[in-house]
């Protein structure tokens, strides 16, 4: 009879308090935008399965020697996990389209207005009594609006661990709510004659332009804003694997094995961080709302900076390009191309819509260490 | 004074998206710079981005089916 | 003279014991086993390479900063190596047959009477004097019963790290033995007739049920019984990756490049614990003998459950399948199809066979979970 | 008075195979369960399982091979 | 205006030492060498763009929780990484050619004396007061005469981690090196007639010695010299896993994934210690000096060892293929291929100089621990 | 007397010479005596080292090579 006790007693169901139960729900919730919604399926089915395991009372596996805490102090609190990303990104990126045509790389600054202005509004709300956030907080807060995973869960891991869990949940869903959420506000920015204007044909890029421009980043994020120089270093790298051609089969690993091993661990890692005392709070909410606006400002910062290019640049620029300034590669370049199709059905906007997409990531990790350099 | 949070955050804002600016200004400087410098010395590209293949295949794609669906 | 001293009594030759000579041949063994008799390759080569690099006295492999040892330490002491694993089967595993018939569950909850009669056992011969075992080291040898390699090490590796090495060894041999200890006892336990039932065609399985089955499998071993559930939910998580079809690249590097990199370390971890103070010494003869036993018995229970099963159900059971129900996936299903072909030519078992087959897997996990919750 | 250790694993024998009983019983009423809705909200079936197919081939081989070896 | 100027004062431009302006310069020679050149790429891009993110000021990547920091200590400092990559080579070498042949064993025998005799050119220049290494330090640049990247680097970070840079890049520019540094000697030391030997088909090789070859191998290493068992330990259990035919998965993840993840961390981190105090210093120009002297010793041992045998021997030696006796692998068999054509159209050497190519590595790991035993 | 660096620099290089071929040494006769062994046991060769086709084909191509530019 005792050990049937000393079975209920250790049992979930007994031990079970009613936020586990919330983050339950909330982490199903995110296995069903992964899975049935297809919202970045690769983060949030990892995640959400990570924070059940995390959340079933009794469990040992997100605490002391378990797997997932494990995980988290060997890749997340040393940011090794999101540079792993980020040099797999590196190994998969094409930055031809960028490198055809550099002009495109404003739009990807212009789209980081979104992360200052959320930056902003995290501090309003604070100043307002309405939220409790710090500099460094609301720092990591605005990262979201960069629309890049790995830039936001590397940022909030250095400057506001408590709250990873809701800023990584955050950062992926809006990437997957690029199609819901860009269209209107490229449609109100622009006018239909806009939207149908077609672009030149990209020039062609020599390769020996695509093996210098990885060492061309990071030379010169290294002696301007080495703070950023971790997390564009780690993209060079990978894309000097990838371009320089001597390497094909460790740019491959990469690619591949690489990636999806980091992947599954970081997904697991940041789904140990879904615990109701940091998720299941009002600033959760804040978090949410905060990041669909830095997503909204984003993406109308893209269009009207694409839309002052169109005026002061001899060859035509399609604004919607703009768009694809806040990254979400490749989703918001496909926006981009899909919202110029309906306009103009002889517009193939998409390799156009690459430039300002991958100039995104960069400058996102530009802000990033900014942030890092300023608020820590 | 002590600054408020907001001033802080003002000041962030300025001088972060002033430093993305000017960060990404002279990246295109750069790349300017590097492709006039790697075209003259090498004078024939050697590569050819893989755009202009995907650009055709999908005019003739809808060329077609504007003759299909017209 | 004195250098060439110094490279005598630094010799191997001149450090060897006798009880690391007899560790030598016994690691040979495992080889010879591994490679010439095809007994479960994967492990004992890699137990086997281990336990030779462990043994040759000098080498500094299994000790300190030594490669072995940190593998050890990293991926046993933990936990970690085994759950990966366990990840690696679940994403390798289809749960189709266990859903299309569910009471073939109970078969492979019969079979792990052979965990608990064993431990039953060790606890025995302690109380006759013949051998010393304390309840945690009965409770981690009786898992051996459960013919799971990867279950067997986590559960020593919580309760008796100094059998690890015998239990590893003694679980991965008799899986590979299945085909030789189940089919006399499943010859004797029933008649022609019995083993000549044939058994209907199982139904189709919804994409829907694949996907939940893991997370309805994560939920219940979490409510019901915590201590099992970072096995089990590795399991679950693996086999979400496999079948909610949005992570394919994910569940491709689990079942490939992360599950072989893995095995690898494990097999040369679970070696550097083949030790002669450790190894040689009554107390292996023990376990090798009791799990030779748990084997019997829990061939016994799945078979004569499953006979109870085919009397009280309405569709007929070959009472052969209950023997799949002790798990060495694979190699028992096509034991139970091999003997019923033998009875019935046109019998085939195989699918029928797999649904006890994977049940068994997930009755060790249960198994595990009582006796790390009740021995330690 | 101390329970000796075979008391100890026979209390543990029970109280293990009934856990695992238990826990496996209720898995089978899940999976009932969830078929059942399932099967409600989704009235045509979307995979085949590989069993048909792989039935289906051994019991043409076994035909086969009857007719050649009568 | 503070703000700005925390920007100018953080970045890497204001913080830049001379120092590291040479290192800068001196990593991207090593890229340009690895991806113009390919010198040995792999190792070369990797350890360059190491070094030029540990070599701009303000990035912190290579120290305290930093990436490349961790990787140096996980695997250099314990040992690891290094030991890999033999587990990859052993796994992709085939000792067929060497098992045809045994006694071209003597071959990658006589080419260690590369090793020892600069290990004594070392001592030398310290004894003219030129350099000042000690006995541990001189014996750490006498593996580059190994020819052997993973043994010189194994080794360095046991017995002087402060050259560990500087011998890592000598050891694999000089690999690279090979196709120059080697014909002129061995045109020098062998005549026409000697050059256009053509050397007996090498027989047919069991697989029965196939697999027992790397078991004898870790035998007689750890029973003679158990400090150089890590290292052909792990080559022979990668040639085991490769040969045994019964875990190819684990032998092609070994050969692809592991060794190429391995690879890429293991170039970060040997660039990581790329730092101007311990590059930048007089000893590297020494340490490169005597690599290239080393490189052409052993050379000249191999092909005067390769002109010995021939002479005892029955069956006719080609002097060219003591040569291929310093490993680097396979480059140094293609050139005794190459200069054994130029002499004698008809004369394929490429099989025949494999046995003493693979001796070689066998002949530095040997090396590798006699240079441990004493030197630490 | 402390013996000089040199010396035992020296001395390191002839025990590590003599060790080398000591442990290559006696790596020739152990394998020599698993050929030998393997040999007596399994009388028949399984495996066929590539070398064969490879010498062919390369023969082969060097003859044709010949008839084209004799
Ligand atoms: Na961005
Ligand atoms: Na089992
Ligand atoms: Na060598």
């Amino acid at each position: 009879m005792e050990l049937i006790e000393q079975i209920w007693t250790g049992s979930g169901i007994y031990q079970m308090k009613a936020g586990q139960l919330g983050m339950l729900v909330v982490c199903l919730l995110l296995l069903y935008l992964g899975i049935v919604r297809k919202f970045e399926p690769l983060l949030l089915v990892t995640i959400g399965f990570g924070g059940l395991l995390s959340n079933i009372p009794g469990v040992e596996i997100a605490t002391g020697d378990g797997l997932l805490h494990l995980a988290y102090e060997v890749g997340i609190e040393t940011g090794a996990f999101p540079l792993i990303i980020f040099m797999g990104v590196g190994a998969l990126t094409d930055f031809g389209p960028l490198l055809a045509n550099p002009r495109t790389l404003f739009l990807g600054a212009a789209a980081q207005f979104g992360i200052f202005a959320t930056l902003l509004g995290a501090l309003g709300l604070t100043e307002l009594g309405l939220m409790d956030f710090s500099l460094r907080e609301a720092a990591a807060i605005g990262i979201i609006g960069g629309a890049d995973g790995p830039t936001a869960i590397y940022v909030a891991g250095k400057l506001a661990p408590n709250l990873l869990g809701a800023i990584a949940v955050a950062a992926y869903s809006y990437m997957a709510l690029v199609p819901i959420i860009q269209p209107p506000i490229m449609k109100l920015l622009t006018t239909e004659t806009e939207r149908q204007i077609e672009m030149v044909q990209l020039r062609e890029v020599s390769t020996a332009e695509r093996i210098l421009f990885p060492l061309l980043l990071l030379l010169l994020v290294g002696l301007l804003l080495p703070t950023a120089a971790p997390l564009l270093g780690m993209l060079a790298f990978g894309n000097l694997m990838r371009e320089c051609g001597v390497v094909e089969r460790l740019s491959n690993t990469t690619q591949n094995a690489l990636i999806n091993i980091v992947t599954i661990f970081l997904g697991l890692a940041v789904g140990s961080k879904l615990s109701a005392e940091q998720f299941l709070v009002p600033s959760t909410l804040g978090i949410l709302v905060l990041g669909m606006v830095a997503f909204a400002i984003g993406t109308a910062s893209g269009v009207i900076m694409a839309k002052v290019l169109n005026k002061i640049s001899a060859q035509p620029i399609n604004p919607l390009i703009g768009a694809a300034g806040v990254s979400a590669v490749p989703m918001a370049a496909r926006v981009a191309n899909k919202v110029g199709l309906e306009a103009n059905p002889h517009n193939i906007l998409l390799m156009h819509a690459m430039g300002p997409n991958v100039a995104g990531v960069i400058g996102s990790a530009v802000a990033a260490g900014i942030m890092i350099m300023f608020a820590s | 004074m002590q600054p408020t949070l907001l001033d802080q955050g003002l000041t962030l804002m300025l001088v972060g998206m002033g430093t993305v600016f000017v960060f990404l200004s002279v990246l295109v400087a750069g790349m300017s710079l590097m492709a006039l410098v790697v075209h003259r010395l090498t004078p024939t590209p050697v590569d050819v981005g893989a755009s202009d293949e995907e650009v055709a295949a999908i005019t003739a794609a809808i060329t077609q089916h504007r003759k299909v669906n017209p």
